[in-house]
C-alpha cells in the first residue's frame, strides 16, 4: 500500500544508501545468545576485507569485552550470513562471499552459551 | 460491563469530591495511592453537583473539577449539574 | 540520619541550562527566559512531512523573511504559559464582574433601539472576524515551531482572539436573554449584509495566505489597526455620547487586551524590519498590498457603521502605528 | 426580558462551533487543504460531540489556579533546597531521562495540535486541539522550571535541547513525535490523542508521578499531577475523535484500525524506558512495570476496546507479545543503558542486593534464571575496577530506533535477539518486531528518511567516527553527567550535602 501524502511524488531520501557510507558496506554483527552484548552491533566494513581480517580484528573489538571470548574455539563457531548457514573463507573478501550493505552476520559458539 | 475509574489528587477539595462519589455510587471502590485517590466502580460513576455542594457547604461547579482531576477512563458526559463516566453507548 | 546541613556546601554547580548560560551568560536566569529561548528542535529532523515535503517540520523557510537570530523577536511582555494565563485570569475576573453587573442591573433594557441593532448589526459579527484572528495566529504558532518565542506568543494570540469571540457571542446572549437570537441575526448580517461582504471576503483571503509573516502583518497589523480605530476608538466614541455606555463595559476585555498585545505585534515587526533591507522591503511590499486590500474591504462597514471620514481617520491611525515602528511614508 | 438559563452544551456550540461559516469568496479547501489527502471521510462536522466545554474565560481561570499552586510549590521547594529530600540521588536519574526525553516531546505535540488546531474544517474539533496545543505548552514549561532547581545541583539536564535533536536515544522519542507530526491530521491525533493520550500515558504520568511522592520530589509530583489534570481532558478528546471518525463513514474504520495499531505499538516501545525507570532507577519502589501494565492497560485498556467493538475495532493482535514481553523489558532495557552508560545523560548502576531481590519476587519466571546473573557478573566487574562499558555500536531498527535488543519471547527464546527485514529499492532494512516491520513495508516512502543515530555516526555526520568526537557532538563529555553512578560527581555532591562520607 503506497504512502498517502498531499502529492502522489512524495518520497523521502534513502538516508542509509550504500553510497553516502564513504566506500564502506554496513555489517550487523551478534554473537548469538549472548546477551551480555544487548544487540547485534554495526560494523562499517570494507567490502573487499578478507573474512579472517573481521575475525581477527572486528569481531574482538566488538566482542572481546565477553569473559568467554578467549574460549571460543574459531575452527568450531557455527556461522549463518542473512539467517542461512554460511561457511566463510578466510581468505576472500567479505562481498565476493555474498556480503551485501546491511547484512547480518551471525555466530555461534556451541558450549559457551551461558547466561550472563 | 467494565469498570470505569477516576483518580484525584489527594487534597482537602478532593475529599469532599470524594466523599460525595461515594454517597452517590455506594458499590465504587476507593484506593488511597501516594499523592492520589483513585475511585473505580462498574459500568459508570457520577459525580452531582448537589452532593458535592452539600458536603462542602457551599457553591462548586462542575467544570472545576478540572483542577484537581488526575486521570479517567470512561466516556464522559457533563453538564451544569453533574459529571459522568461511562462505558457502552449513551 | 540526621545531620545537620551546611549551608554553604550546598552551592549551585551551575546557575541555570547551557543554551541560557550561552545566551545571556551563567547567571541565575529568569522563567521566561528558560521556558522560551533555544529548545525548540532545528536539526536532524526524521521524517518528510506528508503534507508539505518540501520543507523539514521544524522550518524557519515557511517565509520569505529571513533573521540571523529569531530568538530577537522576544515578547516584551515576556509570557510563558504561567503568566499569560494568571495574566489574562484577572482580565476576565474582571470581565466576569462586568457580565454580571451588567446582566443583574438588566442593562441591556435600558439600551435604545438604534444602540441595539447597531450592536447586533455591527458588533456582534465581529465573532467571526475575531474567529479568523484565531486561526491566523494558529497559522502563525504552528509555523513558527523554530522559535519557541514567536510560537508561544503567536499561540497566546490565537487564543485571546477566540476569547474575544466568546466574549462578543456574550454580548449577545446577554442582550437576547440567552435566546441566541442576536447571535443568529449577527450572522445574518455577516453572511449577507452588504457592509459585511467585503470583511468576510479578506477574512477568507487571509485564511489561504501561506507565507506565515504575510499572515502575521495582514491580520495583526494591517488589518486589526484598522479595525482596533472603528471600533475601539470610534465606535466606543459613538457609543459613549448615544447612550450605549452601559455596553462598553462589556467590551472592556477586549479593548484592554489590546493595549499589550499590539507592544508586542510593534516590537516583532519593528525588529524584523530593522535585520535587513530585504526583510524590510518585503515587509513593506506586504502592508502596501494588505492595505489596498484592506480599503476595499472596510470602506463599506466603516461608511455603513460610523460616516464617510470614519475609514480615512482609521487609515491616519495605521499610518501614525506604522511611522511608530520605522515603516512610515 | 427574561434571561432563560441556558445550559452549558447550547452555550458551549453558540460559543464555538457557531463561530464558524461557509464560505463565499475564497475556495474552502484553500483555507483547509489538508483534510482528503489520508483517505478520511467526513461527512459531517456537526456530529462532532464536544468532548469537554471549557470557554476561554473559563480556561483561563481554571489553569491560572494549577499555575499558581504548582509555582508556589516550586518556590518552595528551591528555597528549602528541597532536592535534598529526595531518597537518594540515584532517583534524580529519572528525572533527567523525563526532562530531556519527554519536555521536548511534549513541546512537538503542542506544535502538532497547533497545526491541527489550525487545520480541522470544524471548529469544535479545531478548539479542541488549540486547547491541548496551548495545555502542551504548558507542559513544557513547567517542566523545564520543575527540573531547573534539580539542574543547578545535578549533572546532565543541562544540554537538553542540544541532546533531543543529536543523542542516540533521544531519536527514539523524537522520530516518534516527528512520526506523528509528519502525519495527516487525522492521524497525528489518532496517534497523540487517543493511543498515546488515552491508552498509554497513565502508563507514563501515574507511576512517574507516584514514584516521585515515594521518592520525596514533591516538585515532580505536583508538576506531574498539575500536568494530568489537563491530560484527563486530553484523552477525552482522544476517545471522542475515534469515535468521531468511525461514525462518520465506515470507510474510515479500516483506517483508523491501521492507525491504532501502529500507533498503540509506536507508543508503547518508547514505554520500555519507563519500565527501566519503574524497575530499576528509583530507589524507593512501589510497582513494578509488570503490574502496572496490568492494571493501566491490560484491565483499563480491555474495557476501553470492549467499548469499541461496536464500531468494528479490534485489540491490535500483538497484545499478546507485548503480554508476553512484559516479563523481560524493563530488565533488557536497563542493560542497554547500563552497559552503554558511557553514552547516555544520566548515570546507570547495579542494583543492590536489595533491589535484587525485590526484582526477583516481581519477576518470579524470569528474573533469576535470565537477568540477575548478568548483573551480578557486572557487580563482579565493578567491584574488581572493571565497570563494564560495551564497545562499539548496536544495530537499530529502522522504525522505532531503539537498538534492537528484544528477545524471541513468543517463541520461548528469550535471548535470542527478534530480526525482521523488508528490501525496498533495493535496499534492506532492518526491524526489531512484526509491527515495526509492518509499520514500514506500509510506507517504506516515508521511513527510508529516518535519521538513524548509529548510522549518522557512520556516515561522519556526528562530529566524527571516534567516540571523543561524538561525545563532544552531544555535548556529553566523560566522566559528569555519564558513567557510573558510582564515583560521579552527583554522588561525591550527595555525599557532601549528605555528611556522610
Amino acid at each position: 500500500m503506497p504512502v498517502k501524502a498531499i502529492r502522489p511524488d512524495y518520497h523521502g531520501e534513502h538516508r542509509d544508501a550504500r553510497a553516502n557510507f564513504g566506500g564502506a558496506i554496513l555489517v550487523y554483527i551478534d554473537w548469538d545468545f549472548h546477551r551480555w552484548f544487548c544487540t547485534p552491533k554495526t560494523f562499517p566494513l570494507p567490502p573487499d576485507m578478507p573474512f579472517g581480517a573481521l575475525i581477527e580484528a572486528v569481531i574482538p573489538e566488538g566482542f572481546g569485552q565477553h569473559p568467554q571470548f578467549s574460549e571460543i574455539d574459531w575452527g568450531s563457531v557455527e556461522w549463518t550470513l542473512d539467517h542461512e548457514p554460511f561457511t566463510p573463507d578466510m581468505g576472500r573478501g567479505i562481498e565476493e562471499q555474498g556480503f551485501g550493505h546491511k547484512c547480518i552476520l551471525r555466530f555461534s559458539t556451541p558450549g559457551l552459551t551461558e547466561n550472563i | 460491563m467494565a469498570r470505569v475509574q477516576i483518580a484525584f489528587q489527594d487534597n482537602d477539595e478532593s475529599r469532599y469530591i470524594v466523599s460525595a462519589i461515594e454517597e452517590d455510587n455506594p458499590d465504587s471502590t476507593i484506593h488511597y495511592e501516594p499523592a492520589l485517590i483513585r475511585i473505580e466502580n462498574e459500568g459508570s460513576l457520577q459525580i452531582n453537583k448537589a452532593t458535592v455542594e452539600a458536603h462542602m457547604g457551599r457553591e462548586w461547579d462542575v467544570q472545576s473539577i478540572h483542577v484537581n482531576l488526575v486521570t479517567l477512563t470512561g466516556n464522559i458526559d457533563e453538564d451544569d449539574d453533574y459529571f459522568k463516566l461511562a462505558w457502552g453507548g449513551q | 540520619m540526621t545531620l545537620e546541613i551546611k549551608t554553604s556546601n550546598i552551592k549551585p554547580i551551575r546557575n541555570t541550562y547551557g543554551h541560557i548560560a550561552r545566551r545571556f551568560g551563567d547567571k541565575p536566569a529568569s522563567r521566561y527566559q528558560e521556558a522560551t529561548y533555544d529548545n525548540a528542535a532545528l536539526v536532524n529532523f526524521h521524517y518528510k512531512p506528508l503534507w508539505d515535503p518540501d520543507h523539514d517540520l521544524n522550518d524557519p523557510r515557511r517565509t520569505a523573511i529571513h533573521m540571523e537570530d529569531w530568538y530577537a523577536l522576544k515578547d516584551p511582555r515576556q509570557f510563558y504559559y504561567g503568566t499569560y494565563v494568571q495574566n489574562r485570569a484577572q482580565m476576565q475576573e474582571k470581565a466576569e464582574g462586568n457580565f454580571s453587573f451588567f446582566e443583574k442591573r438588566d442593562l441591556g433594557a435600558r439600551l435604545s433601539e438604534d444602540v441595539l441593532s447597531k450592536c447586533v448589526r455591527f458588533l456582534l459579527p465581529l465573532r467571526h472576524v475575531e474567529q479568523t484572528a484565531n486561526l491566523n495566529n494558529m497559522h502563525c504558532s504552528a509555523s513558527t515551531n523554530y522559535c519557541t518565542a514567536l510560537a508561544q506568543a503567536t499561540k497566546f494570540e490565537a487564543m485571546d482572539r477566540l476569547g474575544n469571540a466568546q466574549y462578543f457571542s456574550r454580548v449577545g446572549l446577554a442582550l437576547d436573554g440567552n435566546s441566541g437570537s442576536t447571535l443568529n441575526e449577527a450572522k445574518e448580517f455577516w453572511m449577507t449584509d452588504s457592509a459585511w461582504q467585503g470583511v468576510r471576503a479578506l477574512c477568507e483571503k487571509t485564511l489561504t495566505v501561506k507565507d506565515w509573516y504575510e499572515t502575521f502583518l495582514a491580520q495583526n497589523l494591517v488589518f486589526d489597526s484598522l479595525l482596533n480605530d472603528l471600533y475601539y476608538r470610534q465606535m466606543d466614541a459613538w457609543l459613549s455620547v448615544n447612550g450605549g455606555q452601559d455596553l462598553l463595559i462589556l467590551l472592556d476585555f477586549m479593548s484592554s487586551r489590546l493595549t499589550d498585545s499590539q507592544r508586542w505585534v510593534d516590537s516583532v515587526v519593528k525588529l524584523t524590519a530593522a535585520e535587513s533591507d530585504g526583510n524590510k522591503e518585503l515587509v513593506q511590499s506586504w502592508i502596501s498590498a494588505w492595505r489596498i486590500s484592506a480599503q476595499q474591504a472596510l470602506e463599506p462597514l466603516a461608511s455603513a457603521m460610523l460616516g464617510e471620514e470614519a475609514l480615512a481617520d482609521a487609515f491616519s491611525a495605521l499610518e501614525t502605528r506604522l511611522g511608530k515602528i520605522g515603516l512610515g511614508g | 426580558m427574561q434571561a432563560k438559563k441556558l445550559n452549558v452544551k447550547d452555550k458551549y456550540r453558540l460559543l464555538t462551533r457557531d463561530l464558524d461559516w461557509e464560505f463565499s469568496y475564497e475556495d474552502r479547501k484553500e483555507a483547509f487543504p489538508y483534510e482528503e489527502f489520508e483517505g478520511i471521510k467526513i461527512t459531517d462536522w456537526d456530529k462532532w460531540e464536544d468532548p469537554f466545554r471549557l470557554t476561554m474565560d473559563a480556561y483561563w481561570k481554571y489553569q491560572a489556579e494549577k499555575e499558581k499552586k504548582l509555582y508556589a510549590i516550586y518556590d518552595a521547594f528551591a528555597q528549602n533546597n528541597g532536592h535534598l529530600n529526595v531518597s537518594d540521588a540515584r532517583y534524580v536519574n529519572a528525572l533527567k531521562v523525563f526532562l530531556t526525553a519527554v519536555s521536548p516531546a511534549e513541546f512537538a505535540s503542542s506544535n502538532g495540535f497547533a497545526w491541527a488546531g489550525r487545520h480541522y474544517g470544524g471548529a469544535g474539533a479545531r478548539v479542541a486541539a488549540q486547547m491541548q496545543s496551548i495545555d502542551e505548552l504548558r507542559h513544557y514549561q513547567t517542566q523545564i522550571h520543575a527540573m531547573s532547581h534539580y539542574n543547578k545541583y545535578f549533572d546532565g539536564f543541562e544540554e537538553f535541547p542540544h541532546m533531543h535533536d543529536r543523542v542516540w536515544y533521544m531519536s527514539v522519542v523524537k522520530s516518534f513525535f516527528d512520526d506523528c507530526r509528519s502525519s495527516g491530521p487525522f492521524e497525528y491525533i489518532v496517534a497523540v490523542s487517543f493511543a498515546f493520550e488515552y491508552v498509554l500515558t497513565n502508563l507514563l504520568f501515574v507511576p512517574f508521578m507516584s514514584g516521585a511522592a515515594y521518592n520525596g520530589d514533591m516538585a515532580t509530583v505536583t508538576f506531574g499531577f498539575s500536568a494530568q489534570s489537563d491530560e484527563a481532558r486530553h484523552m477525552t478528546l482522544g476517545l471522542e475523535i475515534i469515535k468521531f471518525l468511525l461514525e462518520q463513514h465506515e470507510d474510515n474504520v479500516p483506517i483508523v484500525q491501521e492507525w491504532i495499531d501502529k500507533w498503540l505499538w509506536r507508543g508503547y516501545r518508547i514505554l520500555a524506558v519507563v519500565a527501566m525507570m519503574m524497575d530499576y532507577m528509583l530507589p524507593q519502589k512501589f510497582m513494578s512495570w509488570k503490574e502496572a501494565w496490568e492494571l493501566y492497560f491490560e484491565d483499563a485498556g480491555g474495557a476501553l476496546f470492549k467499548d469499541l467493538e461496536r464500531y468494528g475495532i479490534k485489540m491490535p493482535d500483538f497484545t499478546e507479545t507485548i503480554k508476553n514481553e512484559k516479563d523481560h523489558i524493563s530488565h533488557q532495557a536497563w542493560w542497554v543503558f547500563y552497559s552503554h552508560g558511557h553514552a547516555a545523560a544520566f548515570h546507570t548502576w547495579t542494583p543492590t542486593a536489595e533491589e535484587l531481590d525485590w526484582l526477583s519476587e516481581k519477576y518470579p519466571d524470569t528474573f533469576d534464571q535470565y537477568y540477575r546473573p548478568r548483573l551480578e557478573a557486572a557487580a563482579e566487574l565493578e567491584a574488581k575496577g572493571e565497570r563494564f562499558y560495551t564497545a562499539g555500536l548496536p544495530q537499530l531498527c529502522q522504525t522505532c530506533q531503539i537498538p534492537m535488543f528484544f528477545t524471541n519471547v513468543d517463541e520461548g527464546k528469550p535471548t535470542e535477539i527478534v530480526y525482521r527485514e523488508s528490501t525496498y529499492n533495493d535496499e534492506r532494512f532492518h526491524f526489531c518486531s512484526n509491527e515495526c516491520k509492518h509499520i514500514f513495508d506500509r510506507e517504506p516512502e516515508k521511513y527510508v528518511h529516518a535519521w538513524l543515530p548509529v548510522h549518522q555516526i557512520f556516515q561522519g555526520n556526528c562530529g566524527g567516527g571516534g567516540l571523543d568526537e561524538v561525545m563532544e557532538y552531544y555535548r556529553m563529555g566523560l566522566g559528569e553527567m555519564n558513567l557510573d553512578y558510582k564515583g560521579s560527581p552527583d554522588e561525591k555532591r550527595w555525599k557532601k550535602w549528605k555528611g556522610v562520607a
